[in-house]
């Protein structure tokens, strides 16, 4: 493993004070517990609106500290790599944010984020819900009553509903749209290398030069199969029409306008990333759906893994407002 | 239940952790994502540190104490579960005072119990529980019998061996793992490997304090 | 080698259309030869500015093309991977794009692009200037005749001089900004890992898990020395002893305001990204330079080079209005 | 000169080119940046495939048509020299015709002269003009000397190996490798690779013609 660390322990609240420092004009780090909120966020000034508050396993940066600012996060509570936080850092978070209308937890489906959500939940004294995240489709059999994970489709919901959070809408509303969206959005991921956890200081799978792990997960995690490598076309192909098989399992109709966000897991150069967006919007296009949004990047990392997630968005006119809307964030700003 | 060996449960659970650092860690990669042992060391050490803070409180209160520290320090899916077993454990502690085998195998039950509820999870999904509940019903049954410690942790080792041994061939249904399908089957779960070793830390103490 | 690609012949190609289509909104494709504008831009309707057009070999994305829009570059034309472009592209993107104020290249010190540029600027049949990049201090003896290297600073230099062109200033005054910000800023590149050029199908170099390469280029080319890998603060405290020893040997006095921009060769992940900053806005503040603008992230990429850059740019007045003013590209996009 | 031998030795270049791909590739991905061998590849190619269109042409038109057309395809620090090198040639052949060695040996000393011209730079800098400069002396020299096509040939080719294996104790002052300094010592020029194998392959074409 070589990675720009001085030691394991310390990264985190290193790489954090950092991100701090860089856009210490949008956000102010807390340590212990650790969160992050928007600068100048504070109980004695609170703006009327929901608290939209995110957190997960650190790994997947710009997720979620990168999404704090006006239209989208107040604030975010990091975990240790690929760890969920603990529910001392939600409650902590909360307090600092909140106005009168509530708390939202924006929560990726899983086991750990859901638990330590779930006892943060339980103990804050205020009003409060959760958006569960499960865009992740690469998990077909859908006996196992765990749910979809969370993955790319996230930072699509953390957009919209800190966009319409800013209008002053109430919690039922922000949950409503942030489920909505979690619904019409499905993700599928392929890895060409493993991510290497620093404290584990080795891959997390070993996987041969011709190989692909399709339906990989955000944190490495083993996926539908193992494959063939191929070329992107093919590959692309495949991870398409997992897409649109699930968007009919689930019986959504794709007769609308999408937004196609191709992300990157760390590793995978911005070049490649274009050539995946190329041929996924055409064979999106094929199938019907006109790609009216795009985003193409890292956005939801897996740490320093090659390999990319596609995910569609199917926009209605309330979800591609607050998609366009303004947001102003370390990873995602425009129209101001 | 003295708080003394609690204390000393505590520093030989760390210590097993960390001498078991690489089966641990290994299990977490293969199915799951490669923190699970970092994830113990942290919360074991911590525990091992708060022994000076420990030591003067009644056993129920230094087993809440410890639930609630990990329940800050561990995080993932095991940080809730395992804080969630020692504030249930500490429960039933508070009402028996756990003087004897059969009082605290009812406090271990409850522990048990709450990771259940709060993982809603059962036997056979493939997690730590396919350690905790065949130890559990074990311990309560040997101490029933009246079994002696030394007897009734041989029985409790037995158990939590074919109980980790169990998650071999299963296919996960809960946690990280419920992702894989038929691919999870082969590998050990990487919690029931840590149950097991803690569970050993704990029995191995027993019986050297016996001897 | 394992990449998304179909073919390494069709690579760019496909590439760049994805990009053009993601981006729709902001720039246009042009093939055969390939470069790319500004949407809309046309000589019917030329805006009154200087026409800055920048371009080198493919790569190091987002750099040049994600770099086209509002406040930055007119054009840009794409070399094959690590190939600097032919004299006819700029040649068609100069005539697409130029008003009647002249052309501006913005050209990064290589002999290949140097002998390009120079090429398509003799036959260019109008006023035109060029602003050689050559930020890279890792080059230490000065008695090579090619000068040093231009590398990621190249990218705040088309940010201030496209700012600069976008108000009407003249063409001397673009190329002036241009060389000003040239000379005070100063970047030096650090690889673990190397590129893999994927017509060459293998890295460019090989380097043990114990080594890291010390004054590395911006693509893969060998640096100052090979080094033995240490902990990120003592690789970073390196780099930054550099910086302000080149500035010192230029006699350039640091009592001024900077910006320090960490920049990704690639394939490492932002929290490491984040880190590095963390230490090396540190250290440049114990030598009394005060960071007051920051950027952290993939701008002037190596493939999938894993390692860091950090460039200081020493900020006046002047330079620190034309950073900070409204800028909107695919990869740079603020205030608007 | 003919054209019909300018497009056999530029097939022949072409697939000298290619047979060599591994030993370019690799000196270029020492000290370079690992693309002269596809630059080489995509121009050589490029100018194979216009054997049709050339074939009527006369040979100065011919040779700067392949000059134009490497100027558009080959890019990087090699594009421009060939270029030069083809459209400089194709200068003096359109005054001398190239009828015989000398003329001939004029014309690519033309070609040479350009090159330097363009990229700024001479003998001994580690660069392709370590092949070229001492090829085109020698063919003058040969040729003056009237000796036959053959026994020039052979020359040239003595001439571009030690001129290629010249550039491997040099330290670069022009090109990519010049940020390298010592470093680049023990390493043959890539560019200077390239040269030698397109005048072995123009060479043995010529040697097999005379046969
Ligand atoms: N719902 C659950 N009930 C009981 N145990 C669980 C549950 N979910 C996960 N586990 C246990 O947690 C272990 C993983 O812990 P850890 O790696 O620390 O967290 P994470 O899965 O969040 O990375 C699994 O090996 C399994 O034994
Ligand atoms: N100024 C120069 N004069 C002559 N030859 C040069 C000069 N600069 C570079 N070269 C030659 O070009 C070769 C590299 O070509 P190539 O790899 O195609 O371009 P680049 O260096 O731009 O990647 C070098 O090996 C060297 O022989
Ligand atoms: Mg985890
Ligand atoms: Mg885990
Ligand atoms: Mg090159
Ligand atoms: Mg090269």
């Amino acid at each position: 493993m070589k990675k720009f660390i001085n030691n394991v322990d310390n990264l985190l609240v290193e790489s954090l004070s950092g991100f701090a420092s860089a856009h210490s004009d949008l956000v102010t780090l807390h340590l212990e517990p650790t969160y992050l909120t928007r600068k100048n966020a504070s109980k004695s000034t609170p703006k009327n609106k929901v608290a939209i508050i995110s957190g997960g396993g650190s790994g997947h940066e710009p997720l979620h500290a990168g999404y704090i600012g006006f239209g989208m996060l107040d604030a975010a509570c990091p975990g240790h790599v690929f760890t969920s936080p603990t529910p001392d850092q939600m409650l902590t978070a909360a307090e600092a944010v909140h106005a009168d209308m509530g708390v939202l937890f924006i929560v990726k489906n899983y086991a750990g984020d859901v638990m330590n959500f779930e006892m943060a939940a339980e103990m804050l004294p205020f009003e409060n819900a959760t958006v569960l995240t499960s865009d992740d489709c690469a998990v077909i059999n859908s006996t196992y009553t765990t749910g979809r994970r969370g993955v790319a489709g996230t930072m699509i919901i953390e957009k919209c509903v800190g966009s319409l959070a800013e209008t002053g809408a109430n919690l039922a509303a922000c949950k409503a749209l942030g489920d909505k969206v979690n619904q019409r959005t499905a993700s599928i991921g392929v890895a060409l290398t493993s991510c290497t956890v620093p404290a584990a200081g080795r891959p997390t799978f070993d996987i041969a030069d011709t190989e692909i792990e399709m339906g990989v997960g955000i944190h490495g995690e083993p996926g539908r199969r193992r494959e063939t490598m191929r070329e992107a076309d093919a590959i692309v192909n495949d991870c398409v029409d997992a897409i649109l098989a699930d968007f009919k399992a689930r019986n959504i109709h794709l007769n609308s306008e999408a937004l196609l966000l191709i992300n990157g897991f760390g590793a995978t150069p911005l070049m490649e990333l274009y050539l995946i967006y190329n041929t996924a919007a055409k064979l999106f296009h094929n199938h019907g759906v006109k790609i009216s949004r795009s985003l193409v990047g890292n956005y939801v990392t897996a740490l320093d893994m090659a390999g990319t997630s596609i995910t569609l968005c199917l926009l209605d006119d309330e979800i591609k407002q607050h998609w366009d809307s303004p947001v102003h964030t370390a990873a995602l700003r425009w129209g101001m | 239940m003295k708080t003394a060996f609690i204390l000393s449960a505590s520093l030989a659970i760390h210590a097993a952790i960390v001498a078991n650092e690489s089966e641990i860690e290994s299990l977490d990669r293969a199915i799951g994502d490669g923190d699970h042992y970092i994830n113990m060391k942290r919360g074991t050490e911590t525990v091992a540190g708060m022994y000076n803070e420990l030591l003067p409180l009644p056993a129920d209160e230094a087993l809440n104490k410890i639930g609630i520290k990990l329940l800050s320090t561990i995080g993932g899916a095991s940080g809730p579960l395992f804080a969630s077993f020692f504030m249930g454990m500490a429960k039933v502690i508070k009402q028996n005072d756990g003087n004897n085998p059969l009082e605290i195998a009812a406090a271990f039950a409850a522990g048990v119990q709450n990771i259940m509820q709060r993982g809603k999870a059962d036997l056979g999904e493939k997690t730590m529980l396919d350690v905790l509940i065949p130890v559990s019903t074990t311990f309560t049954l040997s101490a029933a019998e009246s079994k002696n410690m030394a007897e009734i942790c041989s029985a409790i080792k037995l158990a939590a061996d074919s109980g980790l041994e169990s998650t071999r061939n299963l296919i996960a249904t809960k946690g990280r793992a419920a992702g894989l399908g038929e691919r999870a089957i082969g590998h050990l779960d990487a919690g029931a490997k840590s149950c097991q070793v803690m569970v050993y830390a704990v029995c191995d103490l027993l019986i050297k304090g016996k001897n």
